[in-house]
């Protein structure tokens, strides 16, 4: 079965600076993979490289131009608006206006639909920012820290739509601290990726390199 | 061997080594010997007087305030086409000094305008487009300085040179339409040589390299600077990291 | 593209979306200068173009850094740059809901304001004509400033420095252009060039913006 | 030595001047940033240990 998602010889930068290197892995339908790896060890921009907000220094990603719905730490919600209004636009930005019900329902939003979203707590804002992942329709779910400020139940209830979604034949990445109680996933640490400094054969910034 | 091996961090900072004092004795000699020249030794001219010796550094300072804009254009586009860092940072080095040709360009203007048009400041076509001029430069180094990574600060200042180009094309067409000045063109500009005697003309050719070589060596030096600071900024990170 | 109009007008009318301020801040600007250069209707008359164009500028350059900035915050720029809409066109509707909430109700309200400084008759024509073809430049290139400085924490005052100059050829031709046209003069080059830099910049410049944007989000 | 200038005297001194002012502070300014980023990267690069260019 053809990997939805192939990321090869990948090395990323931060402030120019490259930080991973070497990173290789592949998901296909169904799969999950879970990256961890202490704090600032460069999880949320190996996820922004690859959600192609930023250009990697060296190697390749492979994945259909629309296969990746990406979600970062902030949920990217507007106050002033209503639950729904907010899931509706993000429908329409991905033209799949028609999930947003089946959305609601499944993150357990419908009692708030009409609620504005400052009046929600961290948890249930964060489960919003989860339910825009079902909107997309995308098969490759790019997350960092998705259960962030999210109790046990909201955790089992996320699990339950990854699943839902793996089931479905999508892929998931994801970076955590804590265990999602996904057993099907498979962990990927960071920490021996880390980047070698450039006279030890790393990656080089760009800029350095012109002068060792 | 390729033009762009200089773009090559190293490879710029020995060669600017070695052509720098070459560089700074010429644009030092050129530029004596324009400035005493044309102070000392030339006549008065008849309608202007002695207010004719402003002309050794009026012309000569205009003129590298437009040349060092395009300088800055082209070495901009160099960076955002073909990524060459020391193209982007001999931009962020030569701006200031594009600023001060501005600044001088204005106020000599203004000093010469006094007595000719019996006001400092007359809102005169070139006048004010010098000053949007000096406007877009203030902006670009303000920009420059704003952003802490150098590498977006190298891309959205360029992006800033390539739209600022244009717009400061488009007001100087708009400010000639808005007002017809008081400006003498033809008696004075350069491209005029046969309006200008020869008395005048061989100091001012003196002045105006010796502006030219000024600002290489000045853009040399700077731009060596800026290259020194982005890999002690380079170092610095990398020790953070470590 | 039309649901993201839709919410960022949404957004602005909504409470805290500083609609309407614009407004205020240009009936502060026509109100105060009466108070600067004195009651006398036949300088008010002689300079009103002038201060409605240099008031429209600045009330138009007030609300520009809310164009990316709460998006930059919530972390919605980072969604909608990975959304199926390219940054173009977000940078270029952003300007659109930009112009129809500022821009917009500052032509509508203009001719109001042009009575309070004495305006003569037949330049209301071409005060309307003249805003309604160059706000949208101004709006555009405020884009375009506000994407250069969507990073930075105090982008505010900077934002003015990099735009107030790109709005120079817009202002002189907006102003000459009612001055011309209540004198009964030749409006056709003014009224050309403005309409010639709109449409240009309005073509070009989100380009340039969403550029500028892709690089503040790496 | 100094060239007669009659009315104009204060006009071209001073322009002279305010040029000769600007250029020595602009160059005055590049070499004393200059001076101390060289400073500055010397005592990092011994620091780090890294290799000069």
């Amino acid at each position: 079965m053809a990997a939805l998602l192939a990321i090869e010889a990948l090395a990323v930068a931060r402030g120019g600076i490259a930080i991973l290197e070497r990173v290789e892995f592949s998901l296909s339908a169904g799969q999950a993979l879970v990256l961890r790896g202490p704090n600032g060890c460069g999880k949320t921009t190996l996820l922004r490289t690859i959600a192609g907000l930023q250009p990697p220094l060296a190697g390749r990603i492979e994945a259909a131009p629309d296969a990746i719905a990406y979600a970062a730490h902030a949920d990217g919600l507007k106050a002033t608006l209503s639950v729904s209004e907010n899931l509706q636009f993000w429908a329409a930005v991905y033209g799949q206006s028609n999930r947003v019900a089946s959305a609601l329902a499944e993150m357990n939003l419908e009692a708030l639909a009409q609620r504005a979203a400052m009046s929600l707590s961290a948890g249930q804002k964060r489960r919003l920012g989860l339910a825009r992942l079902l909107v997309t329709g995308r098969p490759v779910w790019v997350l960092d820290e998705p259960t962030i400020s999210l109790d046990a139940a909201s955790v089992a209830l996320f699990a339950n739509a990854l699943r839902a979604h793996l089931a479905l034949g999508g892929a998931a990445l994801i970076a955590t601290h804590i265990d999602i109680g996904l057993a099907e996933a498979v962990t990927l640490d960071l920490t021996p990726l880390k980047a070698r400094a450039p006279q030890d054969g790393g990656a080089s910034g760009g800029f350095d390199e012109a002068f060792a | 061997m390729s033009i762009w091996e200089y773009a090559n961090p190293k490879k710029f900072m020995q060669t600017s080594a070695w052509a720098l004092p070459w560089f700074t004795g010429l644009a030092a000699i050129t530029l004596v010997t324009g400035l005493v020249w044309g102070f000392f030794f030339t006549p008065e001219a008849a309608n202007f007087g002695t207010t004719v010796k402003i002309i050794y550094i009026h012309v000569p300072s205009a003129m590298m305030a437009i040349n060092i804009w395009v300088m800055m254009l082209v070495t901009s586009l160099i960076w955002l086409i073909r990524r060459h860092h020391v193209s982007a940072l001999a931009a962020k080095a030569a701006a200031p000094v594009g600023l001060v040709m501005t600044l001088i360009a204005l106020f000599t203007g203004a000093i010469w305008g006094q007595p000719m048009w019996g006001t400092w400041w007359e809102w005169d076509p070139r006048l004010t487009s010098f000053l949007i001029l000096g406007l877009f430069y203030l902006g670009y180094i303000a920009l420059w300085q704003a952003i802490d990574n150098p590498d977006t600060a190298a891309d959205l200042t360029g992006v800033l040179c390539l739209v600022g180009s244009v717009f400061a094309l488009l007001s100087r067409y708009a400010v000639n339409f808005w007002n017809q000045g008081l400006h003498q063109g033809a008696s004075l500009s350069v491209d005029k040589q046969e309006n200008v005697s020869d008395v005048y003309w061989y100091p001012l050719l003196f002045c105006i390299a010796g502006f030219i070589l000024l600002f290489i060596v000045l853009v040399l030096v700077r731009t060596r600077t800026e290259v020194r600071s982005r890999r002690l900024k380079a170092l610095e990170a990398r020790e953070r990291l470590a | 593209m039309i649901a993201l109009l839709l919410r960022d007008l949404r957004l602005a009318v909504r409470a805290g979306g500083g609609f309407g301020l614009s407004l205020a801040f240009f009936l502060i600007v026509t109100v105060l200068v009466p108070f600067g250069v004195g009651p006398e209707g036949g300088t008010l008359a002689r300079i009103a173009p002038g201060i409605l164009w240099v008031g429209a500028l600045l009330a138009c350059l007030l609300s520009l850094d809310r164009i990316y900035a709460l998006d930059f915050e919530d972390g919605s720029l980072d969604l909608l740059a990975t959304a199926p809409i390219p940054m173009e066109a977000v940078v270029s509707v952003k300007a659109l809901a930009h112009w129809l909430t500022t821009g917009l109700p500052l032509v509508l309200a203009a001719p109001v304001f042009g009575v309070l400084l004495h305006l003569p008759g037949p330049a209301y024509f071409w005060l309307v004509i003249s805003l309604a073809v160059g706000t949208p430049a101004l709006s555009v290139l405020g884009a375009f400033g506000a994407a250069l400085t969507v990073g930075l924490k105090r982008g505010g005052l900077l934002l003015s420095l990099l735009v107030l100059p790109l709005y120079v050829p817009t202002l002189i031709f907006g102003a000459e252009l009612i001055a011309r046209g209540s004198a009964g003069g030749a409006t056709a080059t003014p009224l050309l060039m403005l309409a010639g830099i709109t449409a240009a910049t309005v073509a070009l410049v989100p380009f340039a913006a969403a550029a500028a944007i892709r690089v503040n989000l790496r | 030595m100094m060239p007669e200038l009659g009315k104009y005297a204060v006009s071209v001194m001073s322009a002279y001047g305010v040029t000769v002012v600007l250029l020595v502070g602009i160059v005055a300014q590049s070499l004393w940033r200059a001076a101390r980023v060289r400073r500055a990267l010397e005592a990092q690069e011994q620091r780090t240990g890294a290799h000069n260019g």
